[in-house]
């Protein structure tokens, strides 16, 4: 539709075509993972969905800027998008639905969300919230003294932001200059616990001179501004200049949860006006504007990414489950030690193996 | 008589207790409007208001920091912590600070507050939403810890608790929430802190346990019947004040103890247990001081393969008792 | 000397010349009691002094407006100033040092520095810092609630104002409007650690806008300025309109504790610099500059402090130590059930009694 | 051979361990131009530098949380704790992060770092200044939990604390620290964890502790020597994993147990040991298992009558052992 031509999408930022249809492809893999977790849930297959919908564009505009082999990302449960850019796989991303044995994050150990892959520099997450942010801020610092040019990135929501955690690290990356990204993806909830009762600011970015680096905000929706903002700050922090503070402000269009009912502390109106900033239908909106996406090219990613979901989900669901004979390795790195805390040894006999009553003295 | 879920009876205590009384006060993550994550104070927003229902940021530290300063300026604060798990980041203002404000102060301060947090594993959440967090907290002089087992002491208990002048920390077993149904008196009564019961009498051996437990030991104690075994079995409900008289009077009859707990072994509570019957009833023992526990690793993992091979079982704790039995 | 009449000095700030004499008097008590803990801790007599010298006038001139008998105070180790000036004696005060019975503060349980009166809403404080800032929080959220007409003041370093705890409380009181008063005393070191290595920013005050709250820096050598500072919070508290940070530049100038050896991580200069921020020095100067004070005055009140420390340390001295037969007194607030975690029932034998070793069933 | 104190066996583990490591680093409060409160990192800032030697802001949690990160990112860091007793602060990081990131991810990430924090009492430091906190942490499986009673096993034990792969607690009793000296031998010797050591024979009754308490009931081994009671000893020395077998050997040999901990007495860490003891070695046993602890009160009193009031002694465990010799 537009035959005269201005300056291209993202020129300015330095994206070419290829990128822009990338970030789209990639936000459109995550809702369509992410919409796939909820019929499974409904379907009894996963019993426990928590959804990034409404995130994906301030995830994938951020973490389009990292160097995937070089940097860190520490995420959070939210981080489908973020990972998916980052390097993780669909399949990947699936079997710790299915919490299969093969599942790079766990092994099926923990919950869904909590992910982690080593090879690609992805931190394994734990659920109390707000204390990856300490260990983001001791990979980068560990990133500084050893010279590796790294620079980490982590994650986490405006009510955990609240979290005595995360003061803390701000703190000690802000005296040491350290590079490293935090990014703040505030839905304006902490499960029902709206903004006005979780912070005494509106803006978490506020925060970021009280540790001496710039707080800043995105807009979830537009992802393009989203990866403007990231990319200035994981420059500034690879030039050693210190630490960003991002807010993204973003929509969950979903419950907290699987297990959440929004209705019962969120208007209609409320909800509404949520949806309404999906960045999904913006961002091709926004791509076919400018020319770089059309409809045929849009029906060929939503076909290519069907079959990417497809495949996930079926790979996924028919790997096995962990074997429970497993279930006690890697409590420490070497061989559990036949000794009182392994449970094969005090409690042999009540952990099925059926030993002696007592010990070898009688 | 009326018959409640363990969660109704701590919803409706709750409840009870705040009319009774206006300065108890709830406070916590999601408790206002949304109820609760599990819905025990689902309906005090409604009835108490912004002011005594009071959803809180995400800052667990905060939640009982706050309350030991609402304590001691007059007010009954019963926080919430949405999980057992999600306790540590107030690990310090609960050990550190509310347990000693009364000793240090020489009996100048108290601090009033009943800590309510679901705990326990067997639901599908994992490494970070099944934990027992018991044994840190039972270890620690100027705490008193309470797990009820019904619903009829889930009300009398709670009850207690809120009326105490002493923090407590009150665990409420998750799984049994919704599963576990029982009857109900109505009135005021109360179960004092400090005081065990002895849920089944039996002859040969002692079985004792708390929380969801218990309830799995009554399971075992009914297969053994079916073997011609006969179990006592001990809930301790309170685990600090422990009453230890009750447990020692049962081992000195029966000669034989089994201590159950869903935690990790390793320095698990009821390690104290077994101490206290190794050093006080070691004459009456006729055989070895058991435990069936759970392994040690660290937390519930989530595979439901995984999950299984986990849990104590009424199976596991049946072939515990019949082996003590056969010593 | 000055004959002709201006304002008089704190006319604008509504204190009168008896007000004045009062702020100087609380400055003076208090050095000479700190000076004494010295002499004692050298003589052998005290084993563990915590100094607030340098501190003083920040302290007398922030705690001056608050309303006694009403208000609460909940101190850090350094606050004896605060202590006195909202109402505890200097013999409570010795009491501590000496750790004898009747200390109101902990009855000898405490290490000297931490202090707390019931009586005048002086609340007993711990070692772990910043932890009493989310205690005076929950003070000023009950005074809300029950409409007491209370406000809360708390005191902490600015190493303190580094923890979690600090992040938390300032972020509940900001959300709720609650009625206290923060005061970071800024003497530029946590023990041996500077500023720069212990905060990303170099006024603590800055934090307060990332709370919702206004940030105010005092200069803990203008005891007037702090008044006016205090009184301003204090008040804006009681109006309802929130509450405040206050950071007061102060000095120490001695070491951390009489542990601590500051020669070995400060310069001569530094230090040097310290001592010249002493409030003392300079109050008097102002008071005698404006001819409130005269030196007959300041001679009679040096003499009479010199009477009061006299008395409160021998006087202190001469009380009992604790009885250890109390010592286990006060774990609840019920008498010590006969139960297992009561010393005297379970460890009785080893506890000095000499009961019998076995159990009644034998 | 050379003979040195306790803390200063520390400090020269330290230094050497730095000089044939690049990757250690020490990290705290005052550890740098100061050397540490107790002195136990002096002169490492002097030879290492502001790099590897990191006076951090007064914040426990960001301490440990930050060298979980710099752990995983090619760093083997040694975080001071200034005192025991504040360790409180970071416990979510220890329990909740450290313990678990191996278990979690499934051996994709590890966390090699040793937390070194002074405890105990009997230094006149009171309530928070004293505390014995080993209880808590010898409960999670994940972490290993060592307390050298010796300078020659400080030395060995804190190489390989340094070395293992997995996180590690060093507890120093304070008032060991330049109380006790003795010998240790040049060369890079290591005493691995999770072994015991018998450190004095005996057959009437075996003392197990751990820490300051090792060298009380070594004391109280040479008063009973006097009485012609044989007193074996054991040391723990590393609390997790636990050397059951040298315990379970001793008592199956001498027939009595006496367990002795400063810490309050329950669910202390000992309370475990008496448990294996009653379960493992019940046939072996002649009397009760003793203990000898601290008593159920929220921390040690400052005035020194309240002090010494607190603490074990070897007078108190001297008279535990003869009425058990006696049984
Ligand atoms: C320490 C801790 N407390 C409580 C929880 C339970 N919890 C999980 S997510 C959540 C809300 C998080 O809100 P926010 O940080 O805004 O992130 P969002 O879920 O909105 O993305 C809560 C309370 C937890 N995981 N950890
Ligand atoms: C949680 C905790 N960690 C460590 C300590 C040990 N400590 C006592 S005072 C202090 C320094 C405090 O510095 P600051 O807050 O600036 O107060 P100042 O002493 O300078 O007045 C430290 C590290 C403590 N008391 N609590
Ligand atoms: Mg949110
Ligand atoms: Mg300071």
């Amino acid at each position: 539709m537009a035959t005269s031509t201005p300056p291209a999408l993202g020129a300015d930022l330095g994206l070419t075509r290829d990128d822009l249809i990338e970030m789209y492809r990639l936000v459109v893999v995550t809702r369509a993972i992410d919409e796939r977790m909820w019929v499974l849930n409904r379907a009894g297959k996963i019993p426990f969905v928590i959804s990034g919908q409404g995130h994906e564009g301030a995830q994938v505009g951020i973490a389009y800027g990292l160097q995937k082999g070089l940097d860190w990302m520490v995420p959070y449960y939210r981080s489908v998008a973020s990972l998916i850019t980052f390097g993780m796989t669909p399949r990947e991303i699936m079997l710790a639905q299915f919490a299969r044995s093969v599942d790079p994050s766990s092994g099926g150990r923990q919950m869904p969300g909590h992910y982690g892959v080593a090879d690609r520099n992805i931190l394994s997450v734990s659920s109390p919230v707000a204390t990856q942010i300490l260990h983001a801020t001791g990979i980068a610092l560990a990133a500084k003294l050893r010279k590796t040019g790294q620079v980490t990135i982590t994650y986490l929501g405006e009510g955990s932001s609240n979290q005595g955690d995360f003061h803390e690290a701000l703190n000690f990356a802000g005296i040491h200059h350290l590079p490293v990204v935090y990014v703040v993806e505030n839905n304006g909830y902490a499960i029902s616990v709206p903004m006005n009762l979780q912070s005494a600011v509106e803006d978490i970015a506020t925060r970021g001179p009280a540790y001496g680096m710039p707080g800043v905000i995105a807009d979830g929706v537009d992802v393009l501004g989203c990866y403007r903002i990231g990319k200035e700050a994981i420059d500034r922090a690879r030039r050693g200049e210190g630490p960003t503070l991002i807010e993204a402000k973003v929509t969950r269009m979903t419950g907290h949860s699987s297990d959440d009912q929004q209705s019962k502390y969120r208007s209609a109106e409320d909800m509404a006006a949520g949806k309404e900033r999906d960045p999904l239908p913006r961002f091709r909106q926004e791509l076919m504007d400018a020319g770089v996406l059309d409809a045929a090219e849009d029906g060929r990613i939503s076909a290519e990414v069907k079959k990417v979901v497809e495949d996930a989900t079926d790979w996924s669901e028919s790997q096995v489950d962990p074997d429970p004979a497993t279930a006690q390795r890697w409590v420490y790195a070497d061989a559990p030690p036949a000794r009182m805390d392994d449970p094969l040894w005090l409690g042999r006999r009540f952990m099925g193996d059926g030993g002696p009553l007592t010990g070898e003295g009688d | 008589m009326t018959v409640m879920t363990y969660i109704e009876a701590i919803r409706s205590t709750l409840a009870e207790e705040m009319r009774r009384d206006p300065a108890i006060i709830v406070l916590g993550e999601d408790v206002g409007k949304k109820g609760g994550v599990f819905l025990a104070t689902d309906g005090l927003y409604d009835e108490f208001g912004a002011d005594r229902v009071i959803d809180t940021p995400l800052t667990e530290s905060m939640i009982v920091g706050a309350s030991i300063g609402a304590a001691v300026n007059g007010l009954r604060p019963v926080p919430e912590i949405q999980f057992a798990d999600f306790i540590m980041p107030a690990f310090n203002q609960i050990v550190s600070e509310a347990a000693r404000m009364r000793y240090r102060s020489n009996n100048a301060f108290g601090c009033p507050m009943t800590i309510r947090a679901p705990y326990g594993g067997g639901v599908h959440g994992a490494l970070y939403h099944s934990q027992s967090v018991e044994a840190f907290f039972a270890h620690v002089p100027g705490l008193k810890i309470v797990i009820p087992s019904t619903p009829y002491d889930a009300r009398g208990l709670l009850r207690s608790s809120i009326r105490d002048d002493d923090p407590v920390l009150f665990f409420e077993h998750k799984k049994m929430y919704r599963s576990v149904r029982g009857e109900v008196p109505a009135g005021d009564y109360v179960v004092p802190l400090g005081e065990a019961k002895v849920v089944r009498e039996g002859s040969q051996v002692t079985v004792i346990g708390y929380g969801l437990m218990v309830q799995y030991a009554l399971e075992a104690a009914e297969l053994l019947e079916a073997d011609g075994i006969s179990t006592e079995v001990i809930d301790i409900r309170t685990l600090r004040p422990l009453d230890g008289q009750t447990i020692l009077d049962s081992v000195r009859k029966t000669g034989k103890a089994c201590v159950v707990y869903e935690d990790n072994r390793f320095g698990g509570y009821g390690a104290e247990i077994a101490a206290i019957i190794a050093e006080e009833a070691f004459d009456d023992l006729d055989g070895p001081i058991m435990r069936v526990t759970g392994p040690d690793v660290p937390g519930v993992p989530y595979a439901h393969t995984l999950e299984e091979w986990f849990m104590p079982s009424p199976d596991r704790i049946a072939e515990a008792v019949r082996r003590l039995a056969a010593y």
